[in-house]
């Protein structure tokens, strides 16, 4: 065991990466002289040297369209994009062209091809540099979505994102680079499509993944010593494929599903989960499914304001109170 | 100069021509839809370049395709079926006209997205480099696509990490229905813009097969050389409409009359009798041939069954 | 009255405002000397000239760009951007310039931008010419996002649109151009936020938007038929706004309520509005609420491949029989 | 040349140096959050350009903008506010200080998304020339967004259109740890990239504010009179880290040093002592005056209270 920062996950998988293939190489901005933008790649260019560490132009879509063009031709690219926010900038080649390049050749090309992004907000970077597309994304078919929660997570999923032949997005949320956890030294991975039932519990499911888990695993302790009622955290880790299984084994268990996320609420990718469980469970609840995401208004820079569009423990704690009377 | 090779790459042109010119006809009775967009007019530029590869070279390129793909030598009749969206097509019909591909030929798409093939180009050769394999990229766009931010971006890669890169700018004035000159800021010249990329670059006449051919062997050497990319632009013309929707409103007639006295294939026609390559005679020979091979391959592709329903799910992921 | 395409009640409503308001002009490709790619265009360049119809490079991000900056200077440019499959080239300025000075300057800057452009497949234009974005878009705070379904509402929209100070974006859907319908002569318009009810029923609430509708009017005439059950069809014409509330008080009618859309399934923004629909009126629902829409596959060009993709009237009439034992 | 205005430009400054080293503090110290980029050696290019400027032209630029605010007469004491994120920021705290915004000083922002900038910026200049208004678009720009998409469609739009638009290209060398040498194919002199879309370019020293200013001048000059954009390249250094969290570790220290001998405040007020234009005793005058503004403003901004929870949800769409 060792005790990791989720920086050093992923680190350790990159460097894990490089070493088992020579096929594999990293690209992107800054993350060789300058160490990478959330220092995650720090170290690398002098370990690996120029030929797999690799600087790029500040150029979105030809950064991703080498990535593809490279993992169509064999090679096994993990291409970094800063922040999911200048993803925008690149959706034509994620979207048009990595996506579809399988299907379109009718399974003649395969992109292999892993891209590492920072998603999320609660760092005041103000409205350009706070949001969270991977909900999108992982509506794209095509694309992988994985959106680790732990250090151990982060290095398990990245081992399973590496053995794809999809084009996988691995979405790292920018407040978790610092939390800790214990980390297998033993060699293990972590499937996609497996969630992670955090915390067990027989009254109400909480459905969250990425950096909102934190939060609902506070809220749920809360809950716990405020009204002894045992909350069930389930943290999906991929959101593309999707345990599906899992949440609605929970939900048909407790009755009642809340489904937490940090993008805005209108249009979030949570509402498809809810949608799936009244579907699939609904002579299983005994209220409606509720949902908790940001409010729907683009991330203000001052702290208070930004705490107050970002779902909270205490907001979490609140809704459950107010809508399934404990 | 080989007098067979000059002969085949006639006979190339005609193929695409036939092809084409058939294609024209089943889509306007139905058998082939969506997006159509035919090459007729341009042939000499895929044929030429494409003489030039070797099989472990790639290509890539846009939507108006089939040329390439035929210059390729990929099977006509998977071609034509796929242009009817059948199971025998180079994507069992998954693909249509804009999405053709054979990755047994290195032929790496069929790209609808107006300049989108050109940063996977970058990768194409990446990979060629990283892994020494000494293959060029053949990457094909329009006079349109240079617009895109996308082709900036992926010039000034190329050429910052010397990839192995020809690009084939052809430049057949419009981009739909817009004449180049109300797109460039610097005119319809376009090559010139790859020296502030510190590319070489040279613009040529691409209704003349054998100047394509040529430039594209030079180009080609100095690429295999490890200078990194070339940039040719082949000033051409469409003879056709932008694609089967297409009236062609924008431009006068008079000005395709005028091109059309280029025409490629004429041009190679008259240069291989006037040499006594090729007489009359052999010039029916061929034309027959050819009109034949098209005619089996309309019949193939006909007679190619749907695809299967089911498989409308299939390869959207790998097989777990 | 008169008896106008899709295609020719915009072309009205462009007319108009070009008329009305010499800050209005447009922009895009091939909108001038080509007449547009799906002709809605036609004949304005000579009507109006060069200087208010205005051909552009095939540059998605800047002249979606230079619609904003000239917006924001005052203007009230209409861009068009070909097909919504291109606009992913200008998210970037559509998502984090577009929807956000508003905010970001504390309302010091407007943007009031009209985006249009070309959704949804089934025309076997293949995978990277047959998406539906729309969704994605009315998730995004700021912007605004319009669907008409029919030639008079397309107009009554187009004239609300032009009087927005917010960036709005119109998609229109290809297959529709050709649809006629009875627009009155006399000046209406059709506000933002209220949904259509097409067809009015007791027993199953249908909720859809943009070519779907069309579909689900079929589907509903087939149940009538066969079954003798009436659905209510609501056409939402606005996505965001959305008409919550017509939608709520046709479902606390009906019991049932079906949310057909074109997009993929996964991640759909019709998730939704399932999803409010349960909170809502979870008491009031006889059965879960069923979803319907393209199956989780890029789109193949092939007719049967494509056909089966998309959501057809069998199919919906197919849907309700199984959950509604109708 | 005007004695008084040449005080200015040094008060100016002065203004930028004093205003962004408390404001390095003040992120020490937490009062600052977010990314926070400073301007602290490039003065000279803000100063001296937009001292060119009239009331009606547009400023537009990136997300290290501190310095072109305050050079552009917004009020300091406002400044400071957003950076503090308070309600009396000129966003009222929802920018920060990578989004400043004054539109009553037509200060289209601070822009945080790299180019991003850059197409907006051809609308406002599309617009001054649909409106005959003659008013004129100053964009700044980094070495780094160069490579954009954005800058390429932007420049070829510009120049096509002949739209009033001077692009000011900082080029300090470096996008954030990245050296321009190994970002641009063509090397770090980036303004010949111009020629290829016909805008006429010029590199200057954007560590000479005079030098700055007569380029500016006559760059206008040319805009104004309707001939389209002007490129001007300003050399420069920033001679802090990248952003507030840059430990700068890319480069080496003595190239720091080096660059400092060029501190732009330094040599004019070395060239206002040598024309004997201000005495040392003046000096120490306008530096007292400049301090004591800027703790003005730093107390104004602490004072300032944070904005009501509420105006959160207020300016996402009109009021209606
Ligand atoms: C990103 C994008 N924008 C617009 C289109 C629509 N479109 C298809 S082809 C075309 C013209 C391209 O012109 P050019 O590059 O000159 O190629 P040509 O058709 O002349 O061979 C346009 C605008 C598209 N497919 N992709
Ligand atoms: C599209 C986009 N990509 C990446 C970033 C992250 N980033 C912020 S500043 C910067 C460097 C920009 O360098 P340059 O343009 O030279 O400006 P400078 O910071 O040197 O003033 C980068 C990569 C961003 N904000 N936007
Ligand atoms: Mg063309
Ligand atoms: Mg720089």
């Amino acid at each position: 065991m060792s005790n990791l920062t989720l920086r050093e996950s992923i680190k350790t998988g990159l460097i894990e990466a490089l070493e088992s293939d020579t096929k594999v190489f990293l690209m992107g901005e800054d993350i060789g002289d300058y160490n990478g933008a959330y220092a995650v790649t720090a170290g690398l260019l002098k370990k690996f040297g120029p030929k797999r560490i690799i600087d790029t132009p500040i150029s979105e879509s030809v950064i991703l369209g080498t990535g593809i063009g490279a993992a169509a031709a064999g090679l096994r690219p993990i291409v970094e994009i800063m922040t999911i926010n200048f993803l925008l900038l690149a959706f034509d080649q994620l979207i048009n062209h990595a996506a579809k390049l399988r299907y379109m050749s009718n399974g003649q090309i395969e992109v292999p091809l892993v891209l590492r992004t920072v998603t999320g907000g609660g760092a005041q970077l103000g409205a350009t540099h706070s949001q969270s597309f991977e909900g999108w994304l992982a509506a794209v078919p095509g694309l992988k979505v994985v959106c680790p929660s732990t250090p151990k997570d982060a290095l398990g999923l990245f081992r399973t994102s590496m053995k794809q032949k999809d084009p996988v997005v691995f979405a790292e949320h920018a407040l978790l680079y610092g939390v800790k956890e214990e980390v297998p030294d033993e060699f293990f991975e972590i499937p996609f499509g497996k969630a992670n039932i955090k915390r067990s519990g027989d009254s109400i499911t909480i459905i969250s993944y990425s950096g909102m888990v934190r939060t609902c695993m506070a809220a749920s302790e809360i809950i716990s010593k405020d009204f002894n009622v045992e909350c069930e955290v389930i943290d999906l880790r991929t959101l593309r494929p999707l345990d599906f299984e899992t949440i609605i084994k929970s939900v048909k268990k407790t009755g009642r599903a809340v489904v937490v996320e940090e993008t805005w609420k209108t249009g979030g990718f949570g509402a498809n989960i809810s949608e799936s469980i009244q579907l699939e469970a609904f002579d299983y609840l005994d209220g409606p499914i509720i949902r908790i995401a940001s409010e729907d208004v683009p991330a203000p820079y001052n702290r208070k304001l930004e705490l107050g569009t970002i779902p909270s423990e205490e907001k979490i704690v609140a809704a459950i109170k107010q809508n399934f009377s404990i | 100069m080989d007098q067979s090779k000059t002969i085949k790459l006639y006979q190339d042109m005609l193929l695409l021509r036939r092809f084409e010119e058939e294609t024209g006809r089943l889509y306007m009775e139905g058998d082939i839809r969506g997006f159509c967009h035919l090459y007729i007019g341009e042939e000499a530029i895929a044929v030429g370049s494409i003489s030039c590869l070797s099989e472990k070279d790639y290509i890539i390129t846009h939507y108006r395709d089939h040329g390439h793909a035929l210059a390729r030598g990929i099977n006509p009749k998977n071609i034509m079926s796929e242009l009817m969206g059948k199971s025998d097509g180079t994507s069992a019909g998954k693909g249509g006209s804009m999405h053709i591909f054979d990755v047994s030929k290195r032929f790496m798409g069929g790209h609808a997205i107006v300049g989108g093939q050109l940063p996977i180009a970058c990768g194409l050769g990446f990979a060629s480099k990283y892994q020494e394999e000494n293959s060029i990229v053949l990457c094909f766009l329009g006079d349109g696509a240079v617009n895109e931010g996308e082709f900036h971006e992926s010039m000034n890669l190329a050429s910052l990490w010397k990839l192995p890169i020809l690009f084939c700018l052809e430049n057949n004035l419009y981009g739909m229905g817009t004449h180049v000159n109300k797109t460039r800021s610097s005119g319809k010249d376009i090559y010139k813009i790859a020296d502030s990329y510190k590319i070489p670059s040279m613009q040529i006449d691409g209704m003349d097969v054998l100047e394509v051919q040529k430039a594209t062997q030079q180009s080609i050497e100095k690429i295999r050389s490890g200078e990194g990319p070339v940039f040719l632009e082949a000033m051409c013309y469409r003879f056709r409409g932008h694609s089967m929707a297409d009236p062609s409103s924008y431009r006068k007639s008079q000005e395709v009359v005028e091109w059309q006295k280029n025409d490629p294939i004429i041009k190679l026609e008259k240069f291989l009798s006037n040499q006594k390559i090729i007489d009359q005679q052999k010039i029916l020979k061929i034309k027959e041939s050819v009109d034949s091979e098209i005619f089996d391959c309309i019949e193939f592709a006909k007679n190619s069954p749907d695809p299967k329903i089911e498989s409308l799910l299939e390869n959207v992921y790998q097989n777990e």
